[in-house]
């Protein structure tokens, strides 16, 4: 299947997380050509049956990371999307962020797991903008636009309640390495634009359940933070340097503290009112 | 004498971006950016023409800046060597 | 205040461009430049965020001790030991203590390291020792890339 | 066709990049990948007229083999910096000396640790000016070092703390255990320099290496890539003199098997005599190209053959039932406790 720029050929030793893919992804291209290859496999024989495990064997892996049960399976097929990206995809700068967008411009949000980025890209993405991706802010080194990459948005744990209606959701996954996990597809329109570009207007490092607020970023954090969000800058060598002191240079950013969902969402759109 | 002379890897092999009291740099030879701090972007830019020794840098720098009271001769070997381990200087 | 903290400027620094007209400014103003100290470091390379190299990286295991040294020890400073004269009841008289039963995955180690909590299964003093080993650990030994992972400086 | 005969097919004549279809074209990347050919297949086929998503993912591997190229060019000047008191030229051997040399050989080349020759009087003081400039051992296990420093041809491998860099030193180009004794002076002697203070072996040692690494020194696994490698020293260089130096080093089996194996897969141009595979010949061009579309490993029990194969050559056997049975007893104690 493909995703934005990107394409997946996933297989697996069993029929479920395929299925489970299908059904979460049935919006998506299915092109012959994908650029990576994994699998779900077994970790060993007889636990193909038996308590079965999961692990991701591919064109990339890891080989620290730790097996899951097959009910998981789905959770699993994700990271091996983000592993395949994270470390094999050299077009395009990629920004740990979500990106929305309102016309051809975007907001990157950047921010670890937990800083409430999905949750924000997709309660925003309900009100009117354009969602680009919860995961990977792909930055092309030529133009400095941002490619969309909209998967399905993994909400986990407190977030859950916030799925709005009508949405495709994967089954409930609990008990995951990271809590409860369900994954929501994003809205038809994004993925019907997912090969329009737009250009970053605004960088925000968002931080979910603090007291609100908003500070400006001296150049040398914002360059650093940039660093350490971008899962490929130094495999870049010096096309990334270049993407990201243009994004660092051309892009203002802002620190901003929510302390939930909503005040999370005024506080983007008024930034985005103000600029 | 004052031990080798120094010299800044040639401009082309760098890109550099100023920041703010920061200057990143591109090193291209080994694709490492570098944060630099005050004075060493100043040693890069003082090396950049000509090579130097320690000491005749440290004039070089005198002539430029204020550089306080105190004998830098100890600190300034200091950001050489670790100019040099990050490859933006090297010995002639 | 000499500096403009966001436009580049040819006064900030040596950018090759700059070189014809910087010298003659800085020399009429003949600005404080600070030599540093002997230890401090005025020249920091920008390494990999590998904390970022996948969403999966909370779920990397962490092996104490690796599995080249299966079946030994770790001493209250993080070193790997033979077992002591008192075996697992060590644990209870300062060490050295038995491994622990699983290897810790990479938010276990992360939520010890960073937000006080303790590794599951462990006591206050055999938390120290595993976490003493784990902050040891260096390439090519089993775990260090998610150790590396989890050294994230953001919170 | 399966991907893997395409791979080698392509690598051979890029123009047959044409008729690949799409889903193929899939299963060649992930089995390049695999065999760390990407990034040479990527310069094979620079230029031609492919489909759009595959021309991105070839264009991907060049971005990744040209900064495995300045990695590689940059720790050996690195190691070269810290060996400057040697007062001796640093060989380069494998991917880093292709690429420093700028051989043919070297494009698009996937380049791992820096290999490098040094007389062995000198390796003590290299791995003491190592150290000092900031490269960790990274074996802790008192065996394998003491394993590496009497039996291997190399310092157990060496880490930089801050790059993350190995460097392997080696004394000669194969175990002492091994049966063939390379004339390790001579590898030296013949070394040509290069600029700042680096060197690397002459054309016909380079292709006696290669050959060495790929049949006398492995168990055949990345074979596909070391056979790459000695056929494009091969087309660039020729092979003049090649038959009397691998007969000086004692490695004559494994060069005339490595050119009957490099002209039956990619076509090198040698002489009649090395245009016919033998029996065994064939069961190493099968163990080579066992890999499915999905870039699995298959034939198990010939793997196996060749796993245990390539420790028969690296010692004798007595000294091999050991070393098999203290691996065999930390691996028990290893899953025992996980």
């Amino acid at each position: 299947m493909r995703v934005g720029p990107v394409g997946f050929r996933i297989g697996s030793d069993w029929h479920a997380p395929i299925a489970a893919l299908d059904a979460l992804y049935r919006d998506y291209p299915r092109p012959e050509f994908a650029d990576y290859s994994f699998r779900l496999e077994a970790v060993s024989p007889w636990r193909r049956r038996v308590r079965p495990s999961v692990r991701v064997a591919g064109d990339y892996w890891l080989p620290d990371a730790s097996p899951l049960p097959l009910a998981q399976g789905l959770l699993a097929a994700e990271m091996g999307m983000n592993l395949q990206v994270a470390l094999g995809h050299r077009r395009h700068l990629l920004l740990h962020a979500a990106v929305v967008a309102r016309g051809d411009r975007a907001i990157l949000m950047s921010g670890v797991s937990g800083a409430g980025k999905s949750t924000l890209a997709l309660m925003l993405s309900h009100r009117g903008w354009r969602f680009l991706g919860d995961e990977f802010a792909m930055i092309d080194p030529d133009t400095g636009l941002a490619h969309p990459f909209p998967r399905p948005v993994s909400l986990k744990n407190e977030s859950l309640s916030l799925i709005p209606e009508g949405c495709r959701t994967g089954p409930l996954l609990t008990g995951t390495p990271k809590g409860d996990v369900r994954h929501v597809a994003p809205p038809a329109a994004a993925i019907a634009a997912m090969d329009e570009p737009a250009r970053p207007a605004l960088v925000i490092f968002p931080r979910f359940g603090f007291p609100s607020a908003l500070s400006g970023l001296a150049p040398t954090e914002t360059f650093m933070r940039l660093t350490q969000a971008s899962t490929n800058y130094v495999a870049m060598g010096e096309a990334g340097f270049q993407a990201l002191t243009r994004l660092r240079a051309q892009v203002p950013a802002v620190a901003l503290d929510y302390p939930d969902g909503e005040a999370g969402v005024a506080a983007v759109e008024a930034l985005w009112e103000a600029l | 004498m004052a031990g080798p002379r120094y010299r800044a890897a040639a401009a082309a092999l760098l890109i550099v971006e100023p920041l703010d009291m920061f200057t990143a740099v591109f090193h291209r030879p080994s694709g490492v950016t570098h944060l630099l701090n005050e004075p060493a972007p100043q040693i890069l830019e003082a090396l950049a023409d000509e090579p130097l020794d320690r000491d005749a840098l440290l004039a070089r720098l005198a002539q430029n800046f204020d550089l306080g009271e105190a004998d830098g001769t100890a600190v300034l070997q200091a950001r050489l060597t670790e100019l040099e381990t990050a490859g933006l200087v090297d010995r002639v | 205040m000499d500096d403009t903290p966001s436009e580049p400027g040819p006064a900030s620094g040596f950018a090759p461009e700059a070189q014809a007209d910087a010298p003659a400014s800085s020399v009429t103003s003949r600005r404080m430049l600070m030599l540093g100290a002997v230890g401090a470091s005025t020249v920091i390379a920008v390494r990999p965020a590998l904390a970022q190299t996948t969403a999966s990286v909370l779920n990397c295991q962490i092996p104490v001790p690796g599995p080249g040294d299966a079946g030994k020890y770790i001493d209250r400073n993080g070193n790997v030991v033979n077992p002591g004269p008192l075996g697992p009841l060590g644990a209870l008289f300062g060490g050295p203590y038995p491994p622990p039963s699983r290897p810790f995955t990479g938010e276990e180690v992360r939520n010890a390291l960073y937000n006080g909590m303790s590794l599951p299964g462990t006591t206050y003093y055999s938390n120290d020792a595993y976490l003493k080993y784990i902050k040891k650990l260096s390439g090519g030994q089993s775990g260090y890339t998610c150790f590396l992972s989890i050294q994230n400086p953001r919170t | 066709m399966s991907a893997v005969r395409t791979l080698v097919a392509l690598l051979r004549d890029p123009r047959r990049a044409r008729a690949v279809d799409p889903a193929h074209w899939t299963e060649v990347l992930a089995v390049a990948r695999a065999e760390t050919l990407a990034g040479t297949l990527a310069y094979r086929l620079e230029g031609l007229a492919l489909p759009g998503e595959v021309v991105g993912a070839l264009a991907e591997a060049r971005i990744d083999a040209a900064e495995a190229r300045r990695t590689a060019l940059w720790e050996a000047n690195r190691v070269a910096l810290a060996l400057r008191p040697l007062g001796h030229p640093v060989i380069l051997l494998k991917g880093t000396a292709f690429v420093a040399a700028g051989l043919a050989a070297g494009q698009g080349r996937a380049i791992g640790d820096c290999d490098i020759l040094l007389p062995r009087p000198l390796l003590d003081h290299a791995e003491k000016l190592l150290v000092d400039a900031g490269w960790e051992w990274m074996k802790s296990d008192p065996y394998d070092d003491l394993y590496y420093r009497q039996w291997m041809h190399e310092l157990p491998p060496l880490v930089h703390g801050e790059r993350g860099r190995m460097v392997d030193v080696h004394h000669t180009i194969l175990p002492l255990t091994a049966r063939p004794t390379p004339d390790a002076q001579a590898l030296i002697g013949d070394a040509e320099v290069l600029d700042g203070g680096l060197a690397v072996l002459c054309h016909t040692d380079m292709i006696v290496h290669a050959a060495a690494h790929l049949l006398a020194d492995g168990e055949l696994a990345g074979g596909l890539r070391n056979l790459w490698d000695i056929h494009a020293l091969i087309q660039e260089r020729g092979m003049e003199g090649l038959e009397t130096r691998a007969a000086h080093h004692g490695l004559s089996f494994a060069v005339d098997r490595a050119l009957r194996l490099t002209h039956a897969l990619y076509g090198t141009t040698v002489p009649a005599r090395w245009q016919r595979l033998t029996m065994i010949d064939r069961l190493y061009r099968c163990r080579m190209m066992a890999r499915e579309g999905w870039a699995r490993e298959r034939h198990k029990a010939l793997r196996m053959m060749f796993y245990i194969r390539s420790h028969l050559i690296r010692m004798p056997l007595p000294m091999l039932i050991r070393h098999l049975w203290i691996k065999w007893r930390k691996g028990k104690a290893a899953t025992g406790s996980g």
